[in-house]
């Protein structure tokens, strides 16, 4: 075994690392030294180029900022409008809202569930579960057009009204899911290799979390249920009976993976309650001509519950029909560099990949 | 004329272990995708992803033991494979196996990992330096179990040949499987660590390592190298049918014997994650070295 | 009525307020309460919010250009995990030769944000450690998020564009030239000359 | 050159159907429409029928495939990516913004027109292109290849000072050996 110190990239071309960006460790054996994130790899200036378009211009493009799950950022970016303008939504489109962010969860954890059986070598996982997320990707299609990028939430209500027996198709899908949910379970849960490999590894000091700015499922598997549908709830969520993981564990993966596990639960459960509660009326509260549109001066802060963790916008109107500045910050921010970097050190290079997906960084949100 | 038969044999039984070889891999292939809820690729695919490879019009390397590992890998996996009986009693693929055979093959399976090693240090990529690393310890995990096994088979039919030990499973009228059971647990287990799939594939493990050995070898080093593992699979499936499953006498039954043996790794290894690499060689020197002992002790008394 | 659901807000209000003298404090709506200070005294007060107040979870720190004021505005956004309010705390330099005081010895996170607005925005922190380039790679222009910068400008002196672009055709009049209708009158002034 | 469909011999009609049907896509999700990439290459779309799998490193691999928008920083790795690769290697670039920029087109750091910097073989437009139209643009490309015309390669090989000349006014410090091929 070698003494020194070798220097390991790992990316930004890695097939292990999630997305487009390095993380730069210094390996002594088996086991990392240190860790460096290196971003900078997906930077396209969404920031600028808000302040470049006008308001319903700026709505297309917001979506874009993450790719996993987009709607939070449309939700976030419609909600701040709202808040800053004053404008009333109508009950149905919040419903159709929480119903939307709810199905972007679940597809962004059956893609969470590839990514991490994937890391550690368990493909058949992901190919299920990605594959059954196509179900949600189809209900995003019949409702919005789109399978990714959705440009659906906007600022005032949603787009367009529900479709003709969508509730039924969402409930069957829902169906579906929970019978396949258990299926994942005995595949990856149960399974006694993948226990041994997330029990005790990335641990989060559960005192300090909160400090070090940990959100999401990473603090809630650190046993501390903290969640802004709760906390700080929007749109109906206060009229919604659901309820936060809280997982009595290790906060190591294993505990994130079963946070994540039971939330899955919660949002079929949270869909099945929408459709039941949806409420009829308007869906859309209009705005005026979007060419001439202005927003009095004024500021917000605004934030959702994402998959993983909280997405906040701070966003800032100068009275003009242009925002002034739109900041974006994603959970990853935290989780991706500095927690990264301090988790890595003293772990073995078999876990790096494994951390990341725990943690879900996401690069495009990082740098924007 | 004896020496015609020998040469064409063995030529045949080239020819053979590739073509089944690459045939196992592409069908693989297909049972994992089924288990996927996928089609997956027709069951030629894997030669077709070999002829690709050789035709690719450039081939980088860097350096001189670059060039040699995958030549190092190919020459082990045919000569290994010149020592391995595999058919019972024909005349033309008995191979060059003699007394002592069953030894000299723990040998030789050992020094292709080394070739490689040396070929993937000389790369300079840090991932597959990492990777020979874990190979090698990952090898001394699976060795001891299945060491044990072919020992205890050694004592308990006092024989160090293979054709010794399918000649003793015919004399007693059993497969040594039901002779000497726990030898045999022991070496099933050690199996999937041989083949290097899934909990067992940390060495290349793409999520980590970039595919760990090979990630510096394209076109036609990986073709050469994949041609190799075609024809070392064969050659390992070979070697415990002819075992531990009483050999065949024709090749029908070598094929559906030594597939429904594949399929334990396969479908064990679609089902599983990783194991790290302490992980691994504790699994290795746990249950399967307790059965070695078993057997062990079985064949000495 | 409305005081009795902002108690909670109203009671850091006033205890901003008692700890420090040159600061404004208002409640801006439920859980979002906004202060604002001089940037010589945010360390102290940052401190007094986590150590005293307890709000000891930075969710995010914001910079905004006001460039007709010559300011940079930055919002230190803090989240009570207790009693679910968030702070913002906002404080201002120049814009010319901006300087603010590093903070990353109360929030190790706060490196990150500190890093980006050097780079993005050209703020110094002294004491801030860290490479330079975090998101840009040799960046040699003013930095990008500087509303001086003109990112068009500067897209048509480095990239390419694809050819086709320039003649520009008016996607309205084309339509209407090819299904023979006319353009309605409402839409007749946004369309090309 | 077999570029001329009529001069092909058998030889080159049977590499050219073993290249076809076996294409190792780069693992490299170098922008967002690497979201599209998984379900493409899992269950429903299931491209590893068409022979069409992921490689770890570009010396095993032959398509690059550029997903969307290629920040400065990451046009940098992409060259790098694409030159370690060995010939014959395909792009395909993936979505709007690699044939225009799409809406970045006046982002200071991402790149509006991808083939003056790497050459391209196929295009796939769309924001973000569909599973269905990721295996059309494969099956466009294996069409290319039977008929030996899928040589952007070659012409990067032929074009490389012009190339270099595009690659070095973006990326500022080139700090990269010049590649032996």
């Amino acid at each position: 075994m070698r003494e020194e110190t070798t220097t390991l990239y790992l990316g930004p071309q890695h097939p292990g690392i999630t997305g487009n960006m390095m993380v730069k460790l210094q390996v002594r054996g088996d086991t990392v030294e240190k860790a460096e994130t290196h971003i900078g790899y997906l930077h396209r200036g969404f920031e600028k180029l808000m302040e470049r378009r006008n308001w319903l211009q700026s709505f297309t493009i917001v979506c874009r900022i993450c790719v996993p799950e987009p709607d939070p950022n449309e939700e976030n970016y419609a909600r701040g409008v709202e808040e800053i303008e004053g404008r009333e939504v109508p009950e149905r489109a919040k419903y159709i809202r929480v119903m939307v962010l709810e199905l972007a969860r679940l597809a962004s954890y059956m893609l969470w569930y590839g990514g991490q059986a994937g890391s550690a070598g368990l493909y058949t996982m992901g190919q299920w579960s990605v594959g059954d997320r196509n179900y949600i990707l189809d209900l995003f299609e019949e409702l919005t057009g789109g399978r990714v990028y959705h440009m659906y939430i906007w600022p005032g209500g949603v787009r367009r009204d529900l479709p003709e027996g969508f509730g039924d198709k969402v409930l069957k899908t829902m169906d579906y899911l929970e019978k396949r949910l258990d299926e994942y379970d005995r595949l990856l849960f149960d399974n006694s290799i993948f226990q041994k490999r997330a029990q005790g590894v990335g641990i989060i000091d559960p005192k300090k979390a909160i400090e070090w700015g940990v959100v999401g499922p990473p603090l809630r598997g650190c046993g501390i249920p903290s969640d802004v549908r709760k906390d700080d709830p929007y749109e109906v969520y206060d009229k919604l009976d659901f309820e936060v993981p809280n997982i009595d564990g290790n906060s190591d993966v294993w505990a994130r993976a079963l946070v994540r596990r039971q939330e899955m639960r919660e949002s079929i459960k949270i869909v099945r309650q929408v459709i039941e509660k949806m409420p009829s009326g308007e869906y859309y509260n209009k705005i005026p001509n979007p060419l001439k549109w202005s927003i009095p001066k004024g500021d917000a802060y605004v934030k959702t519950e994402s998959a993983r963790g909280e997405f906040a916008y701070y966003m800032v109107s100068d009275g003009s029909d242009k925002p002034r500045r739109v900041h974006v910050k994603g959970p990853a921010y935290v989780h991706g560099i500095t927690l990264l970097e301090n988790l890595l050190v003293g772990e073995n290079i078999a876990d790096v990949s494994f951390i990341m997906n725990s943690l879900g960084t996401c690069p495009p949100e990082m740098e924007r | 004329m004896d020496l015609l038969i020998k040469i064409l044999g063995a030529l045949a039984t080239v020819v053979l272990a590739f073509t089944v070889g690459m045939t196992y891999g592409g069908l693989t292939r297909k049972v994992i995708a089924r288990i996927q809820n996928r089609i997956g690729p027709p069951w030629y695919q894997n030669f077709l992803d070999n002829l690709k490879l050789i035709l690719k019009k450039e081939a980088v390397h860097h350096g001189f033991m670059q060039h040699v590992a995958p030549l190092w890998l190919i020459a082990m996996s045919i000569t290994t494979l010149m020592f391995i009986p595999i058919l019972k009693d024909g005349a033309w693929f008995t191979n060059f196996n003699f007394d002592g055979d069953l030894i000299l093959l723990l040998y030789l399976m050992v020094i292709g990992s080394l070739g490689m090693a040396l070929g993937a240090g000389q790369t300079g990529n840090p991932n597959s330096a990492i990777g020979v690393t874990r190979g090698l310890t990952q090898m001394v995990g699976f060795e001891i179990p299945w060491v044990m096994a072919l020992v205890a088979l050694m004592i308990q039919y006092e024989t160090t040949s293979i054709t010794g030990l399918m000649d003793a499973a015919e004399a007693q009228g059993t497969w040594l499987v039901f002779s000497s059971p726990f030898a045999t647990i022991a070496a099933i287990l050690a199996m999937p660590g041989m083949f290097r799939y899934s909990p067992f594939d940390i060495v290349g493990a793409p999520a980590e390592l970039a595919s760990g050995p090979v990630s510096e070898f394209g076109g036609k080093y990986l073709s050469t190298m994949m041609t190799s593992g075609a024809i070392f699979a064969f050659v390992k499936l070979t070697l415990y049918v002819d075992i531990f499953f009483g050999g065949a006498s024709n090749l029908v039954e070598l094929v559906v014997k030594t597939f429904i043996l594949y399929m334990f790794p396969v479908l064990w290894g679609a089902v599983s994650p990783r194991f790290r690499t302490e992980q691994a060689v504790k699994f290795f020197w746990g249950w399967p070295v307790l059965f070695g002992i078993i057997g062990l002790i079985q064949a000495s008394f | 009525m409305e005081n009795k659901e902002l108690v909670l807000e109203n009671t850091l209000v006033q205890a901003l307020q008692e700890g420090f003298t040159r600061l404004e404090a208002t409640v801006k709506r439920k859980a979002r309460v906004e202060a604002k200070i001089d940037k010589d005294i945010l360390p102290s007060l940052l401190l007094f919010a986590k150590e005293k107040l307890g709000y000891n979870h930075l969710s995010h720190i914001g910079c905004v250009d006001w460039i007709e004021d010559g300011l940079f505005e930055i919002v230190y956004i803090l989240w009570h995990p207790t009693e679910k309010i968030n702070l913002l705390i906002k404080a201002s330099t120049e814009r010319e030769n901006a300087i603010m005081p590093n903070i990353d010895y109360i929030w190790r996170q706060a490196n990150t944000y500190e890093r980006e607005m050097r780079e993005m925005f050209g703020i110094e922190f002294p004491g801030l450690v860290g490479r330079k380039d975090f998101i840009l790679e040799d960046w040699q222009d003013i930095p990008p998020m500087r509303r001086d910068f003109d990112t068009e400008k500067y897209v048509n002196e480095h990239f390419f564009n694809r050819p086709g672009r320039e003649d520009a055709k008016d996607v309205r009049e084309q339509v209407a030239k090819r299904s023979g209708e006319d353009i309605p009158e409402f839409a007749k002034k946004y369309s090309r000359k | 050159m077999i570029n001329d469909k009529n001069s092909q011999g058998i030889v080159d009609i049977i590499a050219e159907y073993a290249r076809k049907q076996s294409l190792f896509i780069m693992a490299y999700g170098t922008g967002c429409g690497a979201i599209e990439i998984p379900p493409t290459l899992t269950s429903r779309y299931d491209a590893e029928r068409l022979g069409i799998r992921g490689a770890a490193t570009p010396r095993q691999a032959d398509v690059l495939l550029i997903t969307g928008y290629l920040a400065t920083k990451s046009l940098k790795r992409v060259i790098r990516v694409y030159e370690q690769m060995q010939a014959p290697k395909y792009v395909i670039g993936f979505g709007s913004c690699t044939i225009n920029g799409g809406m970045y087109w006046d982002s200071y750091n991402t790149i509006n027109l991808l083939d003056k910097y790497i050459p391209v073989d196929v295009y796939i437009n769309g924001c973000m292109p569909r599973p269905e139209a990721v295996i059309a643009g494969f099956e466009k490309l294996k069409e290319l290849i039977q008929s030996g015309n899928a040589l952007g390669w070659k012409k990067y090989e032929d074009n490389l000072e012009e190339y270099r000349e595009n690659q070095k006014k973006v990326i500022v410090n080139w700090q990269m050996p010049d590649y032996n091929w």
